[in-house]
């Protein structure tokens, strides 16, 4: 684990997405340099009924010194969040966790995304071909509910990855879960394949299953309540299939396939 | 004079009054990470057992209003493990070490403490007989006068440092176990750990953790907490350390006033990793700001009606 | 089936679970400024004890981390004026009407609760034998196992309707006060009062009410009350009236699924006077989409680990 | 006491007076007709950090259902307060405990104004002015430590009130405290007078003792923290003479010269 650091930033640009979802970029961000796809940020809101830091994933850095999440409105917190105004204070902890490990330049990566587990594989993608990854060898499946769900489209597109948008309602892209694609993508190809999957429960057990099953190495980045963010509090914890118990916040949110009892 | 933030607790010299609560800073090492642990008059350690445990499966924290319920159940490594793979991180640290033992049968915190006479880097031990999420033990000693007086008279037979009892607040009477426990030989008090409670969720009508009730810190139990530490100081010379919901300088500033000689801070380093060295900070300016040059100018002067 | 809010304790019918807390309401005239006391299953008066008290001078509450300390005191208009004065107002309200009694000797109890026995719209006794206000008394019956059974045994001798025991939270164990209290009698319990605490100005050193220590109340002391409803639930068949920090239907709800069978809105009445009227309908709408017809398809339904 | 009403309304205007001093008007106010000079309000902030209500007094009504606070920062509550923004939701608990009785025609009116004590009593000016008192036998003594203490002049000096600003340090109007050149205004007047005061304690004792020195009849609003605002909880007590306890929030906060111990 890095060294996280505890700074107040500002909101220096806000937009709605879609509906329910919003990014948010911060500046300063000090430790920007620090960041990898994966890391994850605690969030202080400004009002103690909501008492707990509140955790988002890391959706982009720029070398200017800002930072980048996007979330979704869930509860409390998040309601709260969506309330700041450009220029409102927020006090950042971060970069937490244990980030992604890349894929080796040879091997075909298969990207499973949902929900508000889109930003931090947005920031795989982006950085893995920075790092010289051929676009091309990078697979994206994101699936959603509804067309409403599958957000920064044109941002995919233009990296020039393969995007597989999936819907439950057929709304957009192909019809159902996104686990057919991916397991017909899997049985198509012969090359050297990586996993790497965040989102709802449901799609992270699927994303395992789909591992073990083809042998295809890979990680899932968790979720779980955070009270502290930073492995002092034990409170993260999930059972490991080894019977021990790994803490989320610091020996995760990104696991291996395999790893975890989801 | 010199402005100094120096206090002593059974004869043990700490750099300042600020400590790390058990169970809230690991070991030390997450938070050394963020900030030197030179910063902290003394690190408390999470509690630890004889063997090693695991705690109960999760959920095992949940979100109050100004606070936060936990019933990690004591997941600690256990004694052994601690000491080859935790004492050596601590030894090399500049500050006090306190480590906090809990069990479930006398024999138990016997056996720890023993086993902590032996490394010298260890300045004190905080006896955890106060803890809500174990099944037996724990609390029932702490809020049993009588099992309390053994239970120190126990350990300190077989640790020859400074013995704090950290004392629950779910009794009748937080004066009557202090004095037991001053009774069986303890040098100094902690006061409080956490408030039984329980948390449940309107929607699902489940209860919000795995053990269903726990222990509720934070903000919220603060008042709760300065009452007794003022009752225990209004009651024994022992020194105490104040516990509960501190967040900002005034807190600490207030269990001083109550007659805390130093305090820990839990629930309060989640949300801000770094409010030890910010209250280190302002504590001073205080002091400077109200001509104090000593904490014990502090200590115990709450000015009542 | 109709959806239905109405529940019993010990045979007294109220419109819906939703009570007024002791000290929360006055006499009832000013809330009945603001909205039909109809609206309310039970009004609960203020403390009234034998004679006439001012109460504690001021300063006699303050603020604290999401809850309030108050150490009014006890003051009342006494028995003789509220029988007067008050009295002719309640008896045209049309809602159940709950006095809670206090005092400082156990004949001072049965002499207020004799009295009570003679005005019928007295539907209920709420015995108040856990005020931490008063130096005599009070907190101490509450305390005692044996004076609780003592107490509500003399009372019920005296008073021919039902008598519900309010139970202090600042005890080692409130299951073995509550049965005590079942022991004597009592019909029912009220939980909690409030938490002992203690609040001071770091600026000035003084302590903030001028009884130095009070009562805790809010929404700080929720999860204390869940958990203690929960345990008197587990431990007795008698009715509970929760009580602590309920702030929105979603606690109230918690509370029933915890073991209430009705409960009291204190504290809250101070933010938001309206608040026991939009929870009623709150309620309703909340029931309706739970499939639930009857208060008593949650209470106690609190699905545990 | 009339029936208080609690009612969301929004922040309709918000000015910055000067310095920590600032208007806000909320709209819609329905209980608009019911509102008297010496009611108070209390607010709910959108925080539960600050656990309690504040009280303001009333500063002024408009027909259209609008009404105006005027308000100073203090501590936690009034810094939240202050960073509200134009069309903020508030809710409102109000109109609040006794007013003041107004004078009769044929009496001087002698106002003693300090401090955020100031806004109840411009209304009372304005609103006797509407109901035809000459606005020269209102004498509108204002005290301040500075000139900075002294707000809404321009206002004052358009009702055509007799306006007597005194400050400590002499920046504005006369140098010293206000109570002498009080006492000199009544020792050279000899038409019945009568007394209303608001301001900081200091001021109040002193306006008490110069009514009962010189037995002129008065009212003053008093201040006392208010867990509640309308007369349940028995937390805003102040003993009277008569060694009985008064809620200031609905047996006043204005009272009788000479009816409590100040
Ligand atoms: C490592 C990590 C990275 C995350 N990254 C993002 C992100 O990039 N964008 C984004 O929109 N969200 C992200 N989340 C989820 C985000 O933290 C939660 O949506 C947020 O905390 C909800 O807060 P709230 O107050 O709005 O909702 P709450 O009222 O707290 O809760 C809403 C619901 O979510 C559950 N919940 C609350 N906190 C968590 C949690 N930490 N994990 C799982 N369930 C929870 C609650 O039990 C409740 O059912 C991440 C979570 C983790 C752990
Ligand atoms: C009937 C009434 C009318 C008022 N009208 C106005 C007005 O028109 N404009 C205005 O600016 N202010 C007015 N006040 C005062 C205003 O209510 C306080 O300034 C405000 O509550 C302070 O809140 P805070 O959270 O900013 O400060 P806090 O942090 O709560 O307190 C700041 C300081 O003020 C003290 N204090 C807090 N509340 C009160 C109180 N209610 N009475 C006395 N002392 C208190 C505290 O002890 C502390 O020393 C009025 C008060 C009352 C009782
Ligand atoms: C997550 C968590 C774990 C804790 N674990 C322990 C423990 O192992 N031993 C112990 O004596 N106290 C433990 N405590 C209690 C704290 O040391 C402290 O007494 C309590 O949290 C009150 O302080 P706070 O309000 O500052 O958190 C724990 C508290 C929390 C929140
Ligand atoms: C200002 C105040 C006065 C109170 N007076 C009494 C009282 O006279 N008798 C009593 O039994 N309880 C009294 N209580 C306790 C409440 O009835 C209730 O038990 C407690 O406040 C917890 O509920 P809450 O959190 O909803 O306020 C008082 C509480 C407050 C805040
Ligand atoms: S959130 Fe505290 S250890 Fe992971
Ligand atoms: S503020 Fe509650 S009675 Fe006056």
């Amino acid at each position: 684990m890095i060294k996280p650091t505890c700074e107040d930033t500002f909101l220096l640009k806000k937009r709605n997405l879609k509906n329910d979802y919003f990014s948010f970029t911060f500046k300063p961000y000090v430790p920007v340099k620090k960041c990898k796809p994966g890391h994850f940020l605690q969030l202080q809101l400004p009002n103690s009924d909501v008492y707990f830091r509140r955790p988002f994933s890391i959706a982009s850095v720029d070398s200017n010194g800002s930072i980048e999440i996007i979330f979704k409105i869930f509860g409390e917190g998040t309601v709260l969040l969506a309330n700041l105004a450009k220029g409102d204070k927020v006090n950042l902890l971060g970069p937490l966790g244990v980030p992604f490990k890349f894929p080796k330049k040879n091997e075909q990566t298969i990207i499973i995304a949902g929900g508000v587990g889109f930003p931090p594989l947005m920031y795989l993608a982006v950085e893995m071909i920075a790092k010289g990854h051929d676009p091309k060898s990078i697979h994206f499946f994101y699936g959603g509910r509804t067309t409403d769900d599958i957000i920064e489209k044109t941002r995919l597109n233009k990296l020039g990855v393969n995007f597989y948008p999936v819907t439950e309602d057929g709304s957009f892209g192909v019809k159902g879960l996104v686990t057919k694609p991916v397991e017909e993508f899997i049985k198509s190809s012969n090359s050297n394949m990586r996993i790497f999957s965040c989102g709802p429960t449901g799609m992270l057990k699927a994303a395992d299953a789909i591992g073990l099953k083809y042998n295809i190495p890979g990680q899932l980045s968790l979720e779980a309540p955070m009270p502290c963010g930073f492995g002092i509090c034990l409170g993260c914890v999930k059972e490991k299939t080894d019977g021990t118990h790994a803490r989320v916040c610091c020996d995760g949110p990104v696991f291996e396939i395999g790893e975890i009892i989801i | 004079m010199k402005l100094d933030l120096k206090v002593k607790i059974a004869g043990v010299e700490l750099a300042n009054p600020l400590m790390t609560a058990s169970g809230c800073c690991g070991y030390g090492e997450e938070l050394a990470d963020i900030f030197p642990l030179s910063k902290l008059g003394a690190l408390v350690s999470k509690s630890i057992t004889l063997n090693p445990r695991l705690g109960h499966p999760p959920p095992r924290t949940a979100e109050t209003t100004s606070g936060m319920l936990n019933a990690i159940g004591l997941a600690n490594v256990g004694i052994d493990k601690f000491v080859t793979d935790k004492i050596p991180f601590l030894k090399k640290q500049k500050t006090k070490i306190i480590v906090n033992v809990a069990g479930s049968k006398l024999e138990e915190y016997v056996e720890v403490c023993s086993r902590l006479n032996d490394i010298e880097c260890v300045d004190m031990i905080e006896l955890n007989i106060s803890c809500p999420n174990v099944d037996e033990g724990g609390m029932e000693f702490g809020a049993d006068p009588i099992m309390t007086e053994k239970s120190l008279k126990a350990v300190k037979k077989v640790f020859n440092r400074p013995v704090i009892a950290k004392l629950s607040p779910n009794v009748t009477s937080i004066v009557q176990i202090a004095k037991a426990a001053e009774q069986g030989g303890a040098d100094a008090f902690s006061v409080i750990n956490t408030l039984l409670g329980m948390v449940v969720d309107a929607e699902t009508w489940h209860t919000k953790i795995t053990n269903n009730k726990g222990g509720l810190s934070g903000p919220a139990i603060k008042p709760v907490a300065l009452q007794m530490v003022h009752a225990v100081y209004s009651n024994s010379s022992l020194p105490i350390i104040g516990i509960g919901g501190i967040r900002s300088t005034s807190d600490v500033i207030e269990f001083l006033l109550c007659g805390a000689t130093a305090v820990q801070i839990g629930t309060g380093l989640f949300i801000d990793p770094m409010l030890i060295v910010k209250i280190e900070k302002e504590l001073k300016q205080y002091m400077k700001r109200k001509k104090c040059n000593s904490i014990y100018d502090l200590i115990g002067k709450v000015r009542k009606y």
